[in-house]
């Protein structure tokens, strides 16, 4: 119980930490970095739950929801970036 | 007409120029001869139908078309006496502006676009007219808002475009504070239909100031397409639209409409005697006689010729506020027949004034010099209309009058009388001095702008004969008024049922 | 110290060092050292989901997560790094002339 | 809420800039304890063994013997499913977006000599991970994610394609995970075992087969992501698909 | 066990545009008869699904043969049929409409696997039973979406999708930390199973809130309810113009679905007046400032984004009235309006879209004081925008009039007569803007010769916006049989 808290208390303090910088830094790739502090704690929420103790076998259904949510984070920030790009080259051209 | 087919009668009725109105807007520009064939279709099937309509409510038969749109929420279509006057009205007007309107706009762009916002706008009148609860009214009232705009639009000029936002400014606005009321009324009664002698009666005292609310929401809302003072302001610049849609505006559809819905709401929905003892009818009194000086005074000031119309139909329209405002059957006997016979005088006058300006370029007051002798028989069919506004005998204008002004003697009223008595003075301020510069003054050396049609007659057979034949009409009216199927009896049948007499 | 104790000091350090990581991730102003920082980061998350008995999720966060993920925000930041280097070339081109 | 600080020029600005994300931050720290404690709420009040006991105690019907791997792709397939059409929509956007970017200059001979026996090894291992999910740590994503990096590598060392192929046959790699993925899903369905509900006798079959596309899929998709564009005709490794691919060079290039 | 025939379109309505997608991606030459046939048969596979709840009522399929805790449940009740039946019924126009849209061969490649792609997103978020479903439903959602808004590559569609999908994730974070707090105390993901926890467990009452306050902010950021919905117009209006009437008329509308179905559905319990309230002062604040924004706007599709952040608003106006109101018709009638609305709107902001569109490839702009000409010179297309902005504003017969009428009259019965001066405010500025447009069309321009110039692009238009003018406004019966049909009641 003490880990779960722990655990899933840093983790909400990643997704705080992530809500700051998204909303406080312009660049892109800032904004990028903080969405995926926030997800990956977000998720570390999820493994910590899913956490039992050393022992036991933990909760698969947890895991699996993250291992779904990191590729669609990846994917997301796949398409952020060339979009980013995109713009930028649009600038250096105009 | 067998049993079963009567809940579609009503139905039918508004879509015999709806279907074909939205055919229209399909017609290719230059295929006059099919846009033309709709247009008579629809309003000739009409004709038929509200004649078969006539017929069956004379013989006691109920036609009732009744849709649920949701529950609780119907689209109620019920000819009873008071919207067969008026269905009738619009009717027979709506065939003889046709034919007028296709000889007026001969030439002219987007006539697909025209006539097919013209069916549509009397379909939305018919609806308002055969309309059996608040609910229905509102939807067509408001369709008809919508129908008429392309049309006082349809010019293009800067003017046209300008007066019709004007137009829909007033009448949206209008369309919403009607809106609100209704809501709030249906709140406290839930559904209701209009039924003679009203429906509020019974409701308890501690609503009354609630009603009393309300019927300024709907007066307010109808108020402003009827062109009461101060809700008039759209009239008058809505007049750059071409001849027959002021025709429209003004004898047929919306400011009829207005005046219609007052008439539903005082007589169907809060019953007159009930309206008498919130005391509304007073403050609509008042506001209906101030309206009919106004008009008029404003009118005597204006030399454009439609402007002068436009301004004598605020002050004659509130004639028909004024019936509903007097407690009486005579006096609603006054204001239910003034319906039709404002109608037909009216578009008389457009029909003539749209004449003159086709055919001779003339628009203004000053310069109808001698008009009476280049025009003749446009010239007779205006000096029709325009006496019988006055309301010299035997033309119909004179029999509302006279009821009218029974009514207010029945209601003890009397000042109503000095009310019809300056207004009287002041039609005549300003239709006889056009009749004698018509008739008496000397023609002019040139005419403005000069149109010969090749015709043997003044002008164009299609613009000719329809003021003509709603002369005629005026005269009927007022010479057989006592005849069977007259309005002066539908309006006296109406009012028997009103006061259950 | 008990065995207990000792694992939660474990814990702290773990997850004191994640939030370390996060937090410089976060603040740092240039591109490549935020996005170093953010591998670092995601990489440290992937051996404290391993301490909590997820390998799986461990493998995928350190492969996809942190891997891919760092490579295609390394290339961006490349290209901004590059991009702010011309710029400033072009500037002092500019300058020059 | 506030909008991103943004594009604050002149210094008035960045200050007021820097009180604002200083209020922010005050105000999501308290956001923060109110989570935690919310959290430790739920924690202590909740359902203990959520869904952990049944999870387990179905994985022998399942067809893996892998927990996670049971949860993946066969209780929660369809978020799978899902989840790979959310990699094909990001690559598909990103093809939508440009051409692919020219790549690095060619590296070293060293680098070259590594990346000859370091990508096959991470074919290997792939093929092995994606084996081994069945029982162990591993699976479709792993492996997946291990060919992705191994394109990674291979642009790095200068083949800007990635060793992807042509554009005909890579859209078909990118699509292989949902088609196989649906088409079994929805075979299932018509011969009347319901979407995505595998006969236990079939299920490890169906499972690594599925499975197997989906790591081509991921594989492909994740390099394809890290090209960072539309694979162009020209430049492209000679593959049987570059013929079928060549239509649509017409409007390649970079727009004006 | 035996194929049950009932929920198989269920499945199909998600599966077969993700086949569709799939096909499309890989024979690229091929894409636009492979789409529209796909297209085709997903909406086939609606109206199957519609007239299966029609008769069996609601439905319901959990995945997998699994206990429903473990698998993922699908599930079709009235409310989710209609959303459905509207959004396949618009898509359908929009693939008609785009088929003949994009001129550039690599745009119409990369357009069509995508919409087909957001199109299942669509459907599984209407039809999803289960908390995180619905989550990797919303990223597919905000990805397809952002990356086809950002098809066109200009600077400004570009910048502003990037934005869009930035803030979609935002939310969507935020409303999976909603959906981990949930699993923690309830130890479920199931829609159904996790609305009994929470009515059942009292004492998690902060959890719920915070779950509630996580996940619907994150919805409303996506759903652009006033004051977040600064990434809308420039996102909306800078898309093709079917990706932008998708974007308006349906993606938006998922969130708020999703909004809808959580607080009636899911934390029906623990919402109170309060939070309603301040939810519908948002919304007023959207209807109004929304509006008003629309009528300043110099481009027709930016005007068209303002009033769907206008619409939207329109929508949580409802919150307050549905809390005060005990079951019965009279809450009936509200949900009804509610719906009734949200269709009106998706289908007249399509068809405004779409028509916006021609005008603006048809005059190479969308600058509205010098559209004139154009305007006139598309019959068709000017009456489809008339339709469509009377349906905007509210005037019969339209569905949101009959939407408004029960609005106001639950506002008044009420007592919370305030919101009727919202919507009327709301109605008049409407008018404001939909006739500033319109009157562009009477002009000097010469006649047009025929109605319809383009039928392949304005056939769709018009039809679009007759649905929601004609049908939704006089025919909306059907709405309230349906939505009776709940989940429990039925299959």
């Amino acid at each position: 119980m003490t880990a779960q808290f722990l655990y899933g208390g840093a983790g909400l303090i990643l997704f705080v930490l992530g809500l700051w910088s998204f909303l406080v830094h312009a660049p892109l790739l800032r904004k990028l970095i903080a969405l995926n502090i926030m997800g990956g704690g977000v998720f570390h929420v999820l493994i910590a739950v899913a956490y039992r103790g050393d022992g036991v076998t933990p909760d698969p259904v947890p895991h699996a929801l993250v291992l779904t949510g990191i590729v669609v984070a990846v994917s997301a920030t796949a398409l952020a970036l060339v979009l980013g790009a995109r713009l930028q080259d649009e600038q250096r051209q105009g | 007409m067998s049993l079963d087919l009567a809940p579609l009668l009503p139905g039918t009725i508004v879509l015999s120029s709806l279907l074909p109105g939205v055919f229209i807007f399909l017609v290719r520009e230059e295929n006059h001869l099919l846009r033309t064939v709709l247009n008579l279709f629809g309003a000739v099937l009409k004709l038929v139908l509200v004649g078969v309509m006539i017929w069956g409510v004379y013989l006691g038969q109920v036609f009732e078309t009744r849709v649920q749109i949701a529950p609780g929420l119907e689209l109620v279509l019920h000819a009873d006496a008071l919207s067969v006057l008026f269905v009738t009205l619009s009717t027979v007007l709506w065939l003889v502006t046709t034919v007028y309107a296709i000889g007026y706009l001969e030439h002219s762009p987007n006539r697909s676009r025209f006539f097919g916002f013209f069916s549509l706008c009397v379909s939305a009148t018919v609806g308002v007219a055969l309309a059996g609860n608040l609910l229905t009214f509102v939807i067509f009232y408001e369709i008809l808002t919508l129908a008429t705009y392309p049309l006082v639009a349809h010019r293009g000029t800067p003017e046209a475009t300008r007066g019709a936002k004007i137009y829909l400014a007033y009448t949206l606005s209008g369309g919403l504070l009607l809106l609100v009321g209704a809501v709030w009324l249906r709140t406290l009664t839930g559904p209701v239909d209009f039924v003679a002698g009203g429906v509020l009666r019974g409701m308890p005292a501690d609503m009354h100031r609630e009603l009393v609310a309300i019927f300024a929401l709907l007066l307010a809302g109808l108020g402003v397409k009827a062109a009461l003072v101060p809700l008039h302001g759209w009239l008058p610049q809505s007049m750059v639209a071409p001849a027959p849609v002021s025709s429209l505006l003004h004898a047929v559809a919306v400011v009829k409409a207005g005046a219609f819905g007052i008439l539903r709401v005082v007589f169907d929905v809060y019953g007159v005697e009930f309206s008498s003892e919130l005391g509304l009818l007073a403050v609509l009194a008042a506001l209906a006689s101030f309206t009919i000086i106004y008009g008029s005074l404003m009118a005597l000031t204006q030399d454009g010729l439609k402007k002068r119309l436009a301004y004598s139909t605020v002050s004659q329209v509130s004639y028909i506020a004024l019936g509903a405002a007097l407690l009486g059957p005579i006096a609603t006997v006054g204001g239910m027949v003034h319906l039709v016979h404002q109608g037909i005088m009216k578009i008389t006058l457009f029909f003539c004034a749209g004449n003159y300006a086709e055919t001779l370029g003339v628009h203004n007051v000053s310069q109808m010099d001698g008009v009476g002798r280049r025009m003749p028989l446009t010239t007779l069919a205006f000096s029709v209309g325009a006496l019988g506004m006055i309301g010299i005998p035997p033309i119909a204008g004179f029999v509302s009058k006279w009821y009218l002004g029974l009514g207010g003697v029945e209601a003890q009223q009397y000042w109503v009388l000095l009310v019809l008595g300056a207004s009287t003075l002041l039609n005549a301020g300003y239709f006889l001095p056009i009749l004698y510069r018509a008739w008496f003054r000397p023609l002019p050396n040139e005419w403005p702008h000069e149109h010969h049609f090749g015709t043997r007659f003044e002008t164009m057979g299609a613009l000719l004969w329809p003021p003509v034949i709603t002369a005629a009409f005026c005269l009927v009216a007022g010479l057989f008024a006592a005849a069977p199927f007259s309005p002066l009896e539908w309006a006296q049948l109406i009012a028997r049922r009103e006061y259950g007499l | 110290m008990s065995q207990p104790a000792l694992l939660l000091a474990f814990d702290i350090v773990l997850l004191t060092t994640l939030l370390a990581l996060a937090l410089a991730a976060v603040l740092s102003p240039e591109p490549r050292r935020a996005v170093m920082l953010f591998i670092a980061f995601g990489l440290w998350l992937s051996l404290v989901w391993a301490r909590l008995h997820a390998p799986d999720v461990a493998l995928a966060e350190a492969a996809i997560g942190a891997g891919l993920g760092g490579a295609l925000m390394l290339a961006a930041a490349r290209r901004a790094a590059r991009a702010a280097q011309r710029g400033t070339a072009r500037r002092a081109d500019d300058g020059a002339r | 809420m506030t909008e991103p600080a943004d594009w604050a020029r002149s210094d008035r600005a960045r200050e007021r800039a820097r009180d604002l994300s200083l209020l922010l931050a005050v105000l999501l720290a308290l956001l923060g304890v109110v989570l935690l404690a919310v959290y430790f709420l739920a924690l202590n009040g909740g359902a203990a063994p959520r869904l952990a006991e049944l999870a387990l105690a179905r994985v022998p019907q399942s067809g893996v013997g892998n927990p996670v791997t049971a949860v993946l792709v066969n209780y929660r397939a369809y978020d799978t499913l899902v989840e790979l059409a959310v990699l094909l929509a990001a690559v598909l956007g990103i093809w939508s977006q440009r051409p692919a970017p020219p790549g690095f200059q060619r590296s070293s001979a060293v680098l070259a000599g590594m990346v000859s026996w370091v990508v096959p090894l991470l074919i290997v291992t792939s093929g092995y991970m994606l084996w081994v999910g069945g029982y162990a740590p591993g699976g479709a994503f792993q492996a997946g994610a291990l060919l992705g990096a191994a394109g990674v590598i291979v642009r790095l060392a200068g083949d800007p394609t990635a060793g992807l192929p042509g554009e005909a046959v890579q859209r078909w790699l990118l699509v292989l995970g949902v088609l196989m993925f649906a088409l079994v899903g929805l075979a299932l369905m018509l011969l009347g075992a319901g979407f995505l509900t595998y006969p236990p006798k079939l299920a490890k079959w169906l499972i690594l087969l599925i499975e197997s596309a989906a790591t081509i899929a991921i594989g492909t998709a994740l390099a394809a992501a890290y090209v960072g564009g539309r694979p162009s005709a020209k430049g492209q490794g000679p593959s049987a698909g570059e013929a079928s691919a060549a239509p649509s060079s017409s409007s390649l290039g970079p727009r004006p | 066990m035996y194929s049950n025939l009932l929920t198989d379109p269920l499945v199909l309505c998600i599966t077969l545009p993700l086949l569709g997608a799939a096909l499309t991606t890989a024979l690229p030459r091929h894409a636009v008869p492979l789409g529209i046939l796909a297209a085709l048969a997903t909406c086939s596979a609606a109206v199957t699904l519609g007239v299966d709840v029609w008769q069996h009522g609601a439905l319901r399929l959990v995945l997998g043969g699994w206990e429903p805790e473990l698998a993922i449940g699908l599930r079709a009740d009235g409310l989710a049929v209609a959303l459905a039946l509207m959004a396949n019924l618009v898509a359908l126009g929009i693939s008609v409409y785009a088929s003949g849209y994009f001129r550039d061969p690599e745009r119409m490649r990369a357009f069509w696997p995508l919409w087909l792609l957001l199109w299942a997103a669509l459907n599984g978020l209407f039809l999803a039973g289960d908390l995180f479903n619905l989550y990797v439903m919303l990223e597919l959602l905000g990805i397809t979406a952002a990356a086809l808004g950002a098809l066109t590559g200009s600077r400004e569609a570009v910048s502003a999708n990037l934005r869009y999908l930035l803030v979609g994730l935002l939310g969507s974070i935020s409303y999976l930390l909603g959906v981990a707090l949930l699993y923690t105390a309830h130890g479920t993901l199931d829609l159904g199973l996790v609305a009994r926890a929470i009515a059942a467990n009292d004492r998690l009452f902060a959890v719920d809130a915070a779950a509630l306050v996580l996940m619907v902010s994150g919805l409303a950021l996506k759903a652009a309810l006033f004051p977040l919905h600064f990434w809308l117009p420039p996102a909306h209006a800078n898309a093709p113009a079917p990706v932008s009437a998708a974007l308006s008329a349906l993606v938006v509308k998922a969130s708020v679905y999703l909004i809808i179905r959580l607080w009636l559905d899911l934390f029906a319990p623990i919402t109170g007046l309060a939070a309603a309230m301040f939810l519908a002062l948002l919304g007023a604040a959207a209807v109004v400032w929304g509006s008003w924004r629309a009528l300043r706007a110099e481009r027709l599709k930016l005007l068209a984004a303002y009033s769907t952040v206008a619409q939207i608003g329109y929508l949580f106006l409802f919150l307050p009235l549905l809390a005060v109101t005990p079951p019965g018709p009279p809450r009936d009638n509200l949900l009804a309006a509610l719906v009734l609305m949200a269709l009106t709107h998706g289908f007249a902001k399509s068809g405004f879209f779409l028509a916006a569109g021609l005008v603006q490839t048809n005059a190479g702009h969308d600058r509205i004081d010098d559209l004139g000409g154009t305007a006139q010179r598309l019959p068709a297309t000017t009456f489809a925008i008339a339709l469509a902005g009377s349906a905007l504003i509210g005037l019969p017969p339209s569905g949101s009039f009959i939407g408004k009428w029960l609005l106001m009259q639950g506002a008044i019965e009420s007592g919370q007569w305030w919101w009727v001066i919202v919507v009327t405010t709301g109605s008049l500025l409407a008018s404001a803007y939909v006739f500033r447009v319109l009157s562009r069309a009477f002009g000097l321009e010469p006649t047009p010769l025929k109605f319809v110039t383009d039928a392949r692009a304005e056939v769709p238009a018009l039809l679009l916006s007759l649905v929601a003018v004609a049908l939704l406004g006089l025919a909306s019966g059907p709405l309230w049989t349906l939505l009776a049909l709940r989940a429990g009641g039925g299959a």
